[in-house]
């Protein structure tokens, strides 16, 4: 039993992070639609779950659950997880994989909880769940209704279409992973936070001392690592609860989206109380990342429904299973 | 002890509910962040002041109907039940009236009161500085003496309406030799004369702003109280910002009451209505807490640093009953004005936004705790 | 409308505060059964609820409600809302309310969600509920089992009997109105926490320093504070909804006695955490409040029955109704 | 990175397992805190150390099986699940032997962990003092220097065991001139020497006790490391107190899955049931980020700090879960052992009273939360 990444695992975030600080700075976030696109696919982001016979890396979602953490505290914008994480197990044994694992073929979906297809104005392909089953759905068959919200940097879309091609895979493992896959981005943007708002606390000074020296910001603060420190391994062992298809799995997928939204969350609110007034304006780029998170969590079933759902699982089944 | 309301009492909520159920705006006014939002928060204002409702509390003579403090409770409850319009005069009528009532000249009053009874002068607030958030003492704005008044230099933050209001109050440091909380005095200003840079929210809007002062020339009898007495003079202020007046418990009522619907209309999973219910009671108790304080203050005692405790308990509660609606509406809670999906045209994201700035303003309630934990409980400092 | 308590009301519950503070020191808490009955008999604390015609005050439960905050922050032993705000309800109309106006008559219940008679070893007459119908219980027609606890100055007895008399009121009524009773004295004892537990927090040191000046205590102190001041109104106006009979006196007597309850259990907490180890002995008299706190939040019904009923009173109902 | 137990690692869980499903005692033993049940469980750690089970992760010299972090994690989780005793040699194992094992001479090694390992030494700790409760460095008990080795003066307090243990350790200041952290010196010491009297705790146990020393002779074959070197090297056994030895996940995890059950049999109310689930998925966390935390001790990484982290969780986990016990149980929840209606004999309610002395001992959780913002974020002291 190792529950700790390998050094593989470890380079394939670090060369993530890498892209991410120099192709996918604030600015970026909050003017580009899909920065780092290409360098991202360079390094395999995209092909990480195709397999090899598709030009893929053939890895599994706990490779991917690092890297996804790092797009999730660069708040990289565009369809990514939809593309990397869910697509390739909804067009799984279709030729288009190939251009999936290059990067070349943006997908957004609506499935699952998700009401509506973030980035689809993006999209070279939409994916659409409709009585349970996953349809392909051309950009150009399909009408977009943009339904803007607090998250300008992640737009969302309501799709209808008129043509579609039914799909033979199942729904419902892409559901997961691409759940999974958003809750690592959760637990990024929650350690960016946590580290920009130590930052401010360490330099803003009010009352003669720096804020970050009185002891009811340190105990906040203290508070968001504890949160994000005991939220992160819920969503590693969901990861790999995907990956070994455990009975557990719906269980273990909730209890990840629904720790780690919450962990965020409550980073986002400390971040703002800390920084005070000026965390509420376009002055810092602060508020992208708020955006986020409160996106995010609300995105593939929020805290309410996962925690209904967890309920259900531990309390209403005769014997709870730990993992493994 | 007793809720009964009297005779009188229940007269004026049905003239005040009545009068609201025939003049609210059908649909909601422009942001008051826009110049055409800010015009038509203006015409509503005059609207209510034409039925002396602008400032019920308010003697006569002012605009006022002399109304006592429970019948001004009375009043915002109605008032926000009614989903009537924000107040654009807000400023002017609670943080700056006060403080003229109990430290302007004569003159003062009537030069000032009653354009602001009539929204004729709309004030903007210019509390804070960009070194000087939460620690106020800190101020470097300065005020010049001249001949017959003084100039103005230095930059204020987080000044509401600003970007369209007629005036300005604030505090200066008149006294270049002075520290922390001497020599500073309390100005009113015209806006006409002073740089105004919006700062752009989080949501987009641009309620705040900027204010760069160069040397403008306010005469003497721009000045409120004695010179260098300015914070002794704005902490009576902000006690009445951060204590009954500012925030009375209709606006949370309401938010109550139409989280209530929100919940029964979605049907909340049972943890989520148990927060909703919390929520409820929350805002109830509120409105409980302030009949005894308006009472106590009736009877002529002060409040001081208990009001820390409404600050805490009102502005936590507005940020959990918007989160809590923002929760029960899933994906769909956060989307904006622009969304055709957004329910109430995204009045309850806004109203979040809105809310995340309560447990911030009118001193942080880091601050209030402390002020808590050392005034009235009187733990060491 | 005059939400503050008249001088008579005030002045009743500086009478009974002065009362305890001479017969009810820590000392009778921990090693008497019922210290300050007589004394409070004689300022009537017992005839408080007994009509004029029986020798009573003949007032309401708003009048009372102080006098019992000052019972909870003395932790005062013996059954007390009991006799003094159940018996009168469910005996009204028997000659016996003469005895109980003069404290002769000692009474316990086992009325609504509580399971044990309360000191019911003490008692003179027992009232228990049988399908929904109180009945008078001699104590030689009783068959007490002690169901010790962790409160021991608040004995805890399961009630078995043979005879008993079938009472003509009803039950409902002495449960809203002991259970409010209760609930202040939850408030009371709560005070009193706060009230000890600041004076530690000045004096006792640590770091070099009071560590009532560090800043974490502060803030925790300022939350039981906070919790205490929005409890209180709860319990007065629920005392006021039952002596209006108001529709939604059940509403309110929940949110009362939920309110307080969690109230009270904070400032044990907090109480506890702020002395430290020391609080956790018999060497301070903190542990008697402790214990009175946890059983009488859970006397009653608890804050999770009190609150699941609120939910449904507030979700359930096709408009809340305002108080009043 | 997995969570795939080894073939040994499963035989291992089988064996424990196994044997403890054989050698748990029916009925729970009578508690620790008392001559009669102390003995018990001395007893009982007699029949763990004949399986070589009392101290798995000690090499086989000392009585222990040389087990791997995680295999010493398996014990811990089949251990409490089996409801087995609680260890009455616990402040030996956990406290004193990883100083032993550090910084004990060969001689201090082969003279007491055998004894410890089989409880035929109990020892008992004595950190803390009247005056000097989280603030350790305040100590004033203090070590005189005499011919072949030192006498012992002052007050201990909380020391746990104290009452029917044979030995103690324990800091004293042996500089008479030195102050805070320096000019202290780690003792072990008989406690037959010593003026032991216990204390009365909220729930009428005794189990820990107030230490007077009155120039007990101590030998310098009882100072453990240097002379003056006593805070660094309790530093390092209280860094494993507050880390991962003294809390491994199994006690909670135990607990949680009580707690499930308990839920389930009561038909917990939605709100309730949440909390349960939350709780369980806590344990769960607090297990997996520690299988995680061995990973990196045993590939020789410091925790260091970090473990401040699972202090604050686990302690105010085990609070959550208990209280959570006793208002799923109601009325019933407070009811003691010698209450025929007691659910499990009062153990809930006596699990619910030993946790909340969690956030307060090995460092209150103000001081863990102080050091995670320090030493683990880098916030300015």
């Amino acid at each position: 039993m190792n529950f700790a990444f390998t050094d593989d695992q470890l380079a394939l975030a670090a060369a993530v992070r890498q892209v991410l600080a120099a192709h996918c700075p604030a600015e970026a976030v909050r003017n580009g639609r899909s920065p780092a696109w290409s360098q991202l696919a360079e390094i395999g982001l995209f092909g990480l779950l195709v397999p090899q016979e598709h030009d893929g890396l053939g890895l599994g979602l706990v490779d991917a659950v690092l890297p996804f953490e790092e797009t999730g505290r660069a708040a990289l914008p565009g369809p990514v997880a939809e593309t990397a994480v869910a697509a390739p197990l909804l067009l799984a044994g279709d030729p288009a994989l190939g251009k999936l694992a290059a990067g070349s073929l943006r997908v957004s979906v609506r499935i699952g909880d998700q009401v509506y297809a973030p980035d689809a104005d993006l999209a070279d392909l939409l994916i659409v769940e409709r009585e349970g089953v996953p349809h392909a759905v051309r950009p150009e068959a399909a009408r977009l209704t943009p339904q803007s919200g607090v998250d300008r940097t992640r737009p969302l879309f309501g799709v209808e279409f008129r043509d579609a091609t039914r799909l033979r895979t199942e729904v419902a493992p892409a559901v997961r992973a691409v759940t999974v896959a958003v809750a690592a981005q959760l637990v990024g943007a929650a350690r960016h936070l946590l580290d920009t708002t130590v930052g401010y606390a360490r330099t803003r000074r009010q009352f003669g001392a720096p804020i970050g020296s009185f002891q009811a910001v340190k105990h906040r603060l203290a508070e968001v690592a504890i949160a994000v420190e005991f939220a992160a391994p819920l969503v590693y062992a969901a990861a790999l609860a995907v990956d070994r298809r455990l009975p557990t799995v719906d269980r273990d997928v909730s209890a990840a989206k629904a720790a780690a939204g919450e962990a965020a969350e409550l980073a986002a609110g400390t971040a703002l109380q800390v920084h005070g007034a000026i965390g509420y304006t376009g002055e810092l780029d602060l508020g992208l990342w708020l955006a986020r998170v409160w996106s995010l969590s609300a995105a593939y079933g929020g805290p309410g429904l996962h925690r209904s759902r967890l309920r259900t699982a531990i309390l209403g089944t005769p014997e709870v299973r730990r993992w493994p | 002890m007793d809720l009964d309301f009297t005779r009188a009492e229940q007269d004026f909520r049905a003239e005040v509910r009545d009068w609201l159920a025939g003049h609210v705006p059908g649909a909601p006014l422009p942001s008051m962040d826009t110049r055409e939002g800010f015009e038509a928060h203006r015409e509503w204002e005059h609207l209510l002041a034409g039925e002396r409702l602008s400032v019920v509390s308010w003697p006569v003579e002012y605009g006022g109907r002399g109304a006592s403090l429970v019948e001004w409770l009375i009043f915002e409850e109605e008032y926000w039940a009614a989903s009537a319009p924000g107040r654009v005069s807000q400023n002017g009528i609670f943080l700056l009236a006060p403080t003229l009532f109990s430290h302007g000249t004569a003159e003062q009053r009537e030069r000032f009161l009653p354009g602001m009874a009539r929204a004729d002068d709309v004030w903007a607030q210019a509390w804070s500085e960009p070194e000087a958030g939460s620690d106020l003492a800190a101020l470097t704005s300065r005020a010049e003496r001249v001949e017959g008044g003084w100039r103005l230099h230095g930059q204020k933050t987080w000044s509401s309406r600003a970007s369209y209001a007629d005036w300005g109050f604030g505090l200066f440091r008149s006294d270049p030799a002075s520290a922390r909380h001497r020599g500073l005095t309390y100005f009113m200003f015209p806006l006409a004369g002073v740089t105004v840079r919006p700062i752009a929210q989080l949501d987009g809007e641009h309620g705040f702003a900027e204010l760069f002062f160069d040397g403008l020339f306010v005469p003497d009898d721009l000045v409120l109280g004695a010179a260098g007495e300015g914070w002794r003079i704005a902490m009576a202020t902000t006690s009445s910002e951060r204590g009954l007046t500012l925030r009375s418990p209709g606006r949370f009522l309401a938010t109550a009451d139409r989280l209530v619907r929100l919940a029964r209309s979605t049907g909340a999973d049972p943890v989520l209505a148990d927060q909703v219910a919390r929520a409820w009671l929350d805002a109830e108790s509120y409105r409980l807490h302030t009949f005894g304080t308006a009472r106590r203050l009736a009877a002529g005692e002060e409040i001081g640093s208990a009001s820390s405790m409404g600050k805490v308990f009102w502005s936590e509660l507005d940020v959990r009953m918007h989160a809590l609606a923002l929760r029960l509406l899933g994906e769909r809670g956060l989307l904006d004005g622009g969304a055709p999906d957004a329910e109430e045209g995204g009045r309850w994201l806004d109203g979040y936004l809105f809310s995340l700035a309560g447990p911030i303003y009118a001193g942080t309630n880091e601050i209030q705790r402390n002020i808590i934990a050392e005034r009235v409980l009187g733990l060491p400092r």
